[in-house]
């Protein structure tokens, strides 16, 4: 049963992972890719950690691993504003 | 994991590393290089993942987008356009040529020689010796053993390697400016980051005894933290000033001699410890090698002499 | 479970690969560091794959380390583009 | 298993010679020292394939320990060669004032 | 024996680390520091001469698992020739770096060289040579470095760039005899190697990797901006004993742990090469307009000799023959570090009190500096090899050999090599001897000029005098 429900986590995970740098090649604007490239992401990640989280078995790991996707969303929340802010800087720059 | 999948991922990551190193070597603009020569690295750290060498994937990641990664960024900042000007006439095509055919040379018979050791050669290595002697080092990772007890006199001059230099970096003039105070985003950002920096890095350190991890991959997380304080707009790094800064950059050189000459006073061989005493010795020379790995990652990032290196213990300057 | 685990690895490596293809195609800066981040978010992934499938618990902190260090890329990246230093 | 080491063993030794290959025809500094650091890890490389012994043994922990101390001696010159070239940097902007 | 190994190299280290906290006391710290490890050095010395060569496995664990410290005839006498220019040297530099910062840049730098020095004369463990390898390059680098002007930055980071495709290509070179031979213990390979792929391939990098760094002809390009744009004291130490550091190495892998794997045409390959680093250094140091450019190519030239000698000790087979072409090699790279460095602070002194070393306008300086220009000429005498210098019994010995041999071609070379040195030493003299145009009083300042004389004193009188003891000791020690 935690089996087949880690692997719906993992390949839902895959899927998102693969949407995204679909989105990176695919989507026609910078603003456009950051949203949904980000948003891909940290959701692939986010099913991924959950899928492995309960093949792990052992609490404190189970936490850690956690931990490591709160960190990645956090970062990508921050980082996204700051590469925002840049593509506006770029573009207040040119006009 | 089943043996196709693995040469699939052998194989995948092989041309990762391939692709990346190329283009970062050869790619247009100086800053892609650099950020294409950090993914490397991360590509690199899986690769030691892969390879079953997770402490040195440790040091890898915690390096490379780190202290590195800042480093190499810093450097890109300080050139100014018109330096690289002088640099950018093509080589003689027969210079290239002769170097090409060399190197390639040069690379198949390395090729030769390896594929021989591997296959005929069959050395069984020195891991036996390491597994047989791993009860009486201290420690149970065997990676530190190495490191800090069978050969502990290679990490002692590869901390003097670290502090030579930071002494070549520091007698080069003064630090760079710090940059401008950043925005909210930013600052709150290394607010929270900061902490976790500092907290993952002495679990690090602890758990380097028996799992991977230790006194590198702890100091230059350290330094991560002191870097993005830094990058913050912050002037301080959390570096104390004058005499107790330089106690810190040379202390881990320092006790790691002095418990090496102790141990060799007490008549044994230099850098034989006590048996009863050699985990808790590893871990007084590991805590103070964490100390000035980061305090040497961090002084040699900012570029240059603090303005209170030098300082007295009154605070007044040389 | 571990076939799982394997195709997964697979996967993900091959994720890595076409994001690095499409890195290297994007012209504007920006482009490069969020596909940089990408990257950043593929190989914490794969690292924690890899450390399930390998059976080597040691790599989850790699991965942890990983994640940090890709916080203090996004800092190192940005930053220097608000803040030229010479004026 | 012996192919995982060789392949990675015969990676190691390509890129040790891209970067070879690059630290001797680049002009431009960095660009020398990012190819010393790849040149360095392709030396690495050759280390851990050789230390790893398949899926289910363990791998021999001395390449490993070697170079988790070649990376520390690589960032340290690495740094000293960043400074050096800041300091140079510094000087030839002196130059152009005057 | 364990406790001087320890002590000689733990004593600089540590002397480096106090004189980093300490800075206003590190001139202080850094004599004493170097007398200390003199004296272990010396203690050394006499135990080796006792009881012969000593090996060390340190931390007490086996050999193969632990790094090995290794004490012979060719290290001790390496160790002494460092410690001694190691002294004089700091003599010297107390006046020339009087200055803050200069004073506690230098200090703690020095004393890591010459830690880093005598951990590789001693080290035992090809990769903790690696190590001590780069500790060496790094501090001779920001040494390079001190000297703050452009040229002296810019020979630096060459330097550096250069070293670190050295020691990369004998880490390499270690990486393959790993995986071939799954020991890092210099014995341990030795015992192994053969004539293989593997044993050959590390064999080429190791080597190169450490020509690179020798700066043997035609890979010394990056050696003559290094050593003439560091300050005088640092480029004593460069050219005395770093670039002898690269050589001591390739002539200890050479014959201690490859020579099965070497072959004929490879070691004429480097005599080869030997050949025309005499001949263009020689000529380079000819054309010299200023005097460290001149002293810098003139050890281009002088590494020459060292690997002929390396290419006659490959060909001669073992026996009586093959110790005395030994001793002439170990004469000759102790004569030169003797003499350079004793022409390095000379120079240092001429440039101080004349302001500038342009060959063509020193006249005049025997008369300001006659002290000086003495030293210069022992060196001299030392460069070109004339009785009673080492270098003479040391080129005697290798003519000898190469007579013996039948390798006329050396013979010529060799002379040439000594008729171009002359050339180039008497140039200098007889601008040194000139005439004044304006007539000023001499010059003496002890702690300036007795260094130099001490060394160039050393190389001319000291080794060619007691050179038959040398090769007892390199006997006994064997």
């Amino acid at each position: 049963m935690i089996d087949l429900l880690s692997a719906i986590f993992i390949l839902g995970g895959l899927f998102f992972f693969i949407a995204g740098t679909l989105g990176l090649i695919r989507l026609p604007d910078t603003l456009c890719r950051l949203h949904a490239v980000t948003k891909a992401d940290n959701l692939g990640l986010g099913l991924l950690v959950l899928g492995l989280a309960l093949q792990l078995g052992d609490l404190l790991l189970m936490l850690k691993v956690l931990l490591i996707w709160a960190l990645v969303l956090a970062a990508s929340a921050a980082g996204s504003q700051l590469i925002a802010r840049h593509v506006l800087d770029e573009r207040g720059d040119r006009s | 994991m089943t043996l196709d999948a693995l040469l699939i991922l052998d194989v995948l990551l092989a041309a990762l590393l391939l692709v990346l190193a190329i283009a970062a070597l050869h790619s247009q603009s100086l800053r892609q290089a650099i950020i294409l020569f950090i993914v490397f690295g991360l590509v690199t750290a899986l690769v030691w993942a892969r390879l079953k060498a997770p402490d040195v994937a440790l040091a890898e990641a915690a390096i490379g987008s780190g202290v590195a990664g800042a480093l190499l960024l810093a450097a890109l900042r300080d050139r100014r356009p018109g330096v690289e000007a002088g640099s950018s006439q093509q080589r003689p095509a027969w210079q290239v040529l002769t170097v090409t055919y060399l190197v390639i040379g040069l690379t198949l018979t390395a090729s030769w020689a390896f594929l021989y050791a591997q296959l005929s050669a069959d050395a069984p290595g020195l891991n036996r010796l390491v597994q047989a002697e791993l009860a009486n080092s201290g420690v149970a990772n065997p990676v530190t053993a190495v490191l800090l007890n069978f050969r502990a006199y290679d990490t002692l001059l590869e901390l003097a390697v670290l502090f030579g230099a930071l002494l070549g970096v520091l007698a080069l003039g003064p630090q760079r400016p710090a940059p401008r105070i950043a925005g909210p985003v930013v600052t709150h950002l290394v607010a929270w980051l900061t902490p976790l920096l500092i907290v993952t890095a002495a679990y690090l350190l602890w758990v380097g005894a028996h799992a991977p991890g230790g006194a590198f991959q702890a100091g230059a997380l350290l330094a991560a933290a002191g870097i993005i304080v830094r990058l913050s707009g912050n002037p301080h790094t959390a570096l104390p000033g004058g005499i107790w800064m330089r106690l810190i950059a040379v202390g881990g050189t320092g006790v790691f001699l002095l418990v090496g000459l102790a141990a060799m006073g007490l008549g044994g061989k230099l850098l034989q410890y006590p048996a009863d005493w050699a985990g808790t010795l590893i871990l007084l020379i590991e805590v103070f090698a964490t100390l000035s790995i980061a305090a040497s990652l961090l002084l040699v990032y900012l570029g240059g002499q603090p303005r209170n290196w030098a300082a007295r213990k009154d605070g007044s300057h040389v | 479970m571990s076939e799982l685990l394997s195709i997964a690895v697979v996967i993900l490596a091959c994720n890595l690969v076409l994001s690095l293809l499409a890195m290297l195609r994007q012209p504007a800066a920006s482009d490069r560091m969020l596909s940089a981040q990408l990257l950043g978010t593929n190989g914490v992934g794969l690292m924690l794959l890899l450390a399930l499938s390998q059976g080597q618990p040691g790599l989850i902190d790699a991965a942890l380390v990983l994640a940090l260090l890709a916080a203090v890329a996004v800092i190192a990246f940005t930053r220097r583009e608000q803040d030229p230093q010479h004026d | 298993m012996f192919d995982t080491s060789i392949l990675y063993g015969l990676l190691g030794i390509v890129l040790a010679g891209l970067g070879l290959h690059a630290a001797i025809l680049q002009r431009d500094v960095l660009r020398r020292i990012l190819a010393i650091n790849i040149l360095g890890v392709g030396v690495f490389l050759v280390f851990i394939a050789n230390a790893y012994k398949g899926p289910d043994a363990a791998a021999d922990a001395v390449p490993h320990a070697l170079v988790l101390t070649g990376i520390v001696v690589a960032v340290a010159a690495t740094a000293l060669a960043l400074a050096l070239l800041r300091a140079l940097n510094a000087h030839q902007e002196d130059a152009d004032r005057e | 024996m364990n406790e001087a190994m320890a002590l000689t190299i733990g004593l600089p280290l540590l002397g480096a680390l106090a004189a980093t906290v300490w800075p206003r006391r590190s001139r202080c710290i850094g004599i004493l520091t170097l007398l200390g490890s003199g004296a272990s050095v010396t203690w050394l010395f006499a135990l080796v001469m006792r009881h012969g060569e000593a090996w060390q496995a340190l931390g007490g664990w086996q050999t193969g698992l632990s790094i090995a410290l290794h004490a012979d005839a060719l290290s001790s006498l390496m160790l002494m020739l460092t410690a001694l220019v190691a002294l004089a040297v700091s003599v010297y530099a107390i006046r020339y770096f009087r200055a803050q910062p200069d004073t506690s840049r230098f200090w703690p730098l020095w004393l890591l060289l010459v830690a880093a020095l005598n951990g590789l004369f001693l080290s035992a463990d090809l990769f903790n040579l690696y190590v001590t390898l780069e500790l060496l390059g790094l501090s001779a680098v920001a040494l390079t470095a001190l000297g703050g002007k452009r040229e002296s930055i810019r020979a630096a980071l060459r330097y550096l760039l250069v070293g670190l495709l050295g020691s990369m290509g004998y880490l390499a070179g270690v990486a393959i005899l790993y995986a071939a031979f799954g020991t890092l213990d210099m014995r341990q390979v030795g015992a192994q190697i053969g004539v293989d792929p593997a044993s050959e391939m590390a064999l080429l990098l190791m080597t190169a990797g450490l020509l690179l760094k020798t700066a043997l002809f035609p890979l010394h390009f990056w050696l003559p901006a290094a050593h003439s744009n560091a300050p005088a004291p640092v480029s004593a130490a460069l050219s005395a004993l770093v670039v002898k550091a690269g050589f001591y190495l390739v002539l200890r892998l050479w014959s201690e742990v490859f020579p099965q794997a070497i072959s004929a045409p490879g070691a004429m390959l480097i005599g080869a090469l030997g050949c025309a680093a005499i001949l263009w250094g020689s000529w380079q140091a000819l054309q010299a307009q200023r005097l460290k450019l001149l002293a810098a190519y003139s050890t281009v030239a002088q590494l020459g000799y060292l690997f002929v000698g390396l290419m006659l000790l490959q060909l001669t087979p073992a026996g009586p023959q093959r110790e005395l072409v030994f001793g002439a090699v170990i004469l000759m790279a102790l004569t030169h570090g003797f003499a350079k460095s004793s022409l390095f602070l000379a120079i240092g002194v001429v440039q101080q009190h004349a302001g500038h070393d342009r060959i063509a306008q020193l006249d005049g300086t025997a008369q300001r500096l006659p002290a000086t220009t003495f030293a210069i000429a022992l060196a001299g005498v030392a460069l070109i090899g004339l009785p009673p210098s080492g270098a003479f019994l040391g080129k005697w010995q290798l003519l000898s050999a190469s007579l013996a041999h039948g390798q006329w071609l050396l013979v010529l070379v060799m002379g040439i090599g000594s008729l171009l040195a002359a050339a180039y030493v008497f140039r200098v003299l007889g601008h040194a001897f000139g005439n004044a145009a304006f007539a000023s009083r001499p010059v003496n300042v002890a702690s300036e000029e007795w260094p130099a004389l001490a060394l160039g004193m050393f190389a001319t009188l000291v080794l060619g005098l007691g050179s038959g003891w040398l090769w007892t000791f390199i006997e006994v020690a064997a």
